[in-house]
């Protein structure tokens, strides 16, 4: 049995692993850096899940074998790609006309906080430079369902979902979904759902480590991986 | 070969010294893929070229593309979407040596798009409620809001592209396309970087993606050359 | 063949049960060039979608493409830039048959696709003091007047490819292209009619203009084939 | 001579020949339907003028042989066409954005009536169905140079050139050359300057002819066709 997962690497993967669940076939997804770029590791080749690097490219595949590696072909993560079957090349215009014209079935993003209206912050805290934005924003505001990646609590303990955003917000959308090590939430009518938690947690633990309100569901499971 | 045949072609030497102190220049990339490497390099080396606005999703990386710009203190001003994972970027920032604007990716590409379009300024919904909004126009439509957004243009643009043809016109390599194709239309002067110049009319055209007509310059890529997918600067 | 392959593919007539009376659609084309033909005789033969608002550059010609669908009384109203050539469309509109909105056919084009782009509207200069800017929100900008455009969505959008592949992803041929690529991006639905359907893997990445997500249907093109250059109605 | 060209024809093909002569190497050329495109007739093939056409495509080539042809390659004015060396394809937004962002160099246009400040009415006539505009005044606001081709008067010998619109205008944006089968006048400073006058018109015929005021150029020349 996975021990506390101690291991954060451990605890990334199993996010990971467990978004993958979400992703239907046919669905075109954007993953952003972080936890939700482990995901293509975890996604069959017959899944038919299509992703969107948001630089200009539908279709990512694997990264290459090191002898084919072409550094004109990146993902938004900045690392080597493959062209998947089927896959077309674009500018970064299109690209995000792509993303703001509400043609992403599935955004995964990493954040720094969610409050417990599913109000996402991921791309600046407060006091700290403010250097970095990317497309965060577009794909907060128009991708059609947002499911947030992220560990359920800090490396020092701090709770990630919280009642209010104290960090900057990335905009008004709230996620559909938020995934962790520990648990899974549905947010519903501007309020979280605890639908799942992981097999060595409990909800003793996630009350104690969540300080949003959440109601459970009357359906509560297992958090199921592979 | 034909090379001599490029009427727009010119050394990179020259094309800098149409830069002029102050001035803004668009530059293609992201991160450092889709980059003019010998445009900046040469930059770097001139004295006249400074105090520039550069306008790019990043500054490279640290000490690559515009990276290397920055080290040389080319660069007053940068707007942009993601300078935090360039380090001497955050650095200049922090010591008040570097002036930073940033706008999201999304409506940095759609404003450039505008810039060469000929459209004033659009209305997107990204970055609305957020600190990105502040000072900027909102207005509802059909009961969501909207932030305005003013197209850009530069004096300047240094693209990157993979081929040109003896007339200018160009095509990408994969993922290098990015910004490239919406900067060679907003800039008074633009001047592209390629690997290679080829024949007219051995471009496909349904597959030229920049025209002839937006590119002002060629300069060759005579400084860097591709070995194991990454672009290597050339022993002299 | 792939084609049975290809899991969009639907026929015209199950296509055409889609549209509900009063729909708002965009049809792509230029004059009769680059129009989904298949789709549009499937219409006329249709009970159901009639009243329907058309947004496209023309009415086709007069008996050909969209002129058909005049002929047969299905639609209410024509939105585009150019409807003078096609004498039909003249006529039903001096008998008070059709309604027609104009726009510019560049601000028609950057409005469709503003509508696929999430752009609420922009500001052009086009049509600054002229009949077109009445009753349009004008505004200046360094000195030049602007007016305001709305981003145009339609619930369908019947377009127009030379070939899919069994994914959706389309390319278009030569000047064929024009209108479709945008309308592709601005509909709750988006049926492509397509002279030929490929596997997928058989187009190169760098030459697709529309992306698969952006095809909800394809329709292959039975009823007409290309005789001396032109479409030509197929014998029966 | 030409006996003061009764013939429509030859009216509107020497226009089109005067105005040859005005499209220098490199420009890229807009031509409006009607006269202006007869032009295409009598540029040089090594004159490397790039003729664009609104529906897509930079690099007008002639029409074609009749086995040739294709209708998915047409001009604007709905004709096939050829594609010239160096031609590029593109979409009605694409082909806009470099029309409407000040990509072409001279469009070449016909109009219903100029005024003495150059303003061009070339979309509508009053009290008639106002059912076309087309690219019209795309071009009239964002083109660099403006040229306009028409006939010195209408078939019942009405001025065409004249001090006011009377016809709805296609924009504030004035025209910078007119040329008629009879003469040329530059628009300069809001004001028409008679640059030349055709071997077989007059002076005395201009001012008849020509309801708008003009100044004479003190450097008045012969229009030269060939």
């Amino acid at each position: 049995m996975l021990s506390g997962l101690s291991n954060l690497r451990d605890a990334r993967i199993r996010i990971a692993k467990r978004i993958v669940k979400e992703l239907h076939a046919g669905a075109v997804v954007n993953l952003g850096v972080g936890i939700p770029s482990l995901i293509q590791n975890y996604l069959k080749p017959d899944s038919h899940v299509y992703l969107q690097s948001e630089n200009g490219l539908l279709g990512m595949g694997p990264t290459p074998p090191k002898d084919e590696i072409d550094m004109n072909l990146i993902s938004a993560s900045k690392h080597p790609i493959s062209l998947g079957i089927g896959s077309s090349l674009f500018s970064s215009a299109d690209s995000f006309a792509m993303i703001r014209g509400g043609h992403i079935d599935i955004a995964v993003m990493g954040a720094l906080q969610v409050s417990e209206k599913g109000e996402i912050a991921n791309w600046a805290v407060p006091g700290k430079d403010i250097l970095g934005v990317g497309g965060a924003m577009d794909l907060v505001a128009s991708a059609k369902k947002i499911i947030i990646a992220i560990t359920h609590v800090t490396k020092d303990r701090t709770p990630k979902i919280i009642q209010k955003l104290t960090y900057p917000s990335s905009g008004t959308r709230a996620a559909n979904l938020i995934v962790t090590e520990k648990a899974l939430f549905e947010v519903k009518d501007n309020t979280l759902l605890l639908k799942e938690i992981a097999e060595d947690s409990s909800l003793q633990e996630i009350k104690q480590l969540t300080e949003a309100h959440f109601i459970i569901s009357d359906d509560l499971q297992t958090m199921k991986i592979n | 070969m034909t090379i001599g045949e490029c009427k727009k072609r010119i050394s990179a030497k020259d094309a800098v010294k149409m830069i002029q102190k102050g001035d803004s220049l668009l530059v293609g990339g992201f991160g450092i893929c889709g980059t003019p490497f010998t445009l900046i390099d040469t930059i770097t080396e001139s004295n006249h070229a400074r105090e520039l606005t550069i306008i790019s999703n990043n500054l490279g990386e640290a000490g690559k593309g515009l990276g290397k710009l920055l080290i040389s203190k080319h660069i007053k001003k940068a707007i942009g979407s993601y300078f935090t994972t360039n380090r001497d970027a955050v650095k200049a920032w922090n010591n008040g040596e570097l002036e930073i604007e940033l706008i999201p990716q999304g409506s940095l590409a759609e404003a450039i798009r505008a810039g060469g379009a000929g459209i004033a300024g659009f209305y997107t919904k990204t970055g609305v409620g957020t600190e990105i909004a502040k000072g900027k126009e909102e207005r509802d439509f059909e009961g969501e809001t909207y932030i305005f957004v003013r197209g850009i243009r530069a004096r300047l643009a240094l693209i990157k592209a993979d081929k040109a043809d003896t007339m200018g016109n160009l095509v990408y390599a994969r993922t290098a396309r990015n910004f490239n194709p919406m900067m060679a239309t907003a800039a008074d002067i633009v001047i592209a970087e390629v690997d290679e110049i080829v024949e007219a009319g051995t471009l496909d055209p349904e597959q030229i993606i920049t025209p002839h007509n937006y590119v002002d310059y060629v300069v060759l890529n005579d400084r860097y050359e591709k070995i194991g997918g990454e672009y290597v600067e050339r022993t002299k």
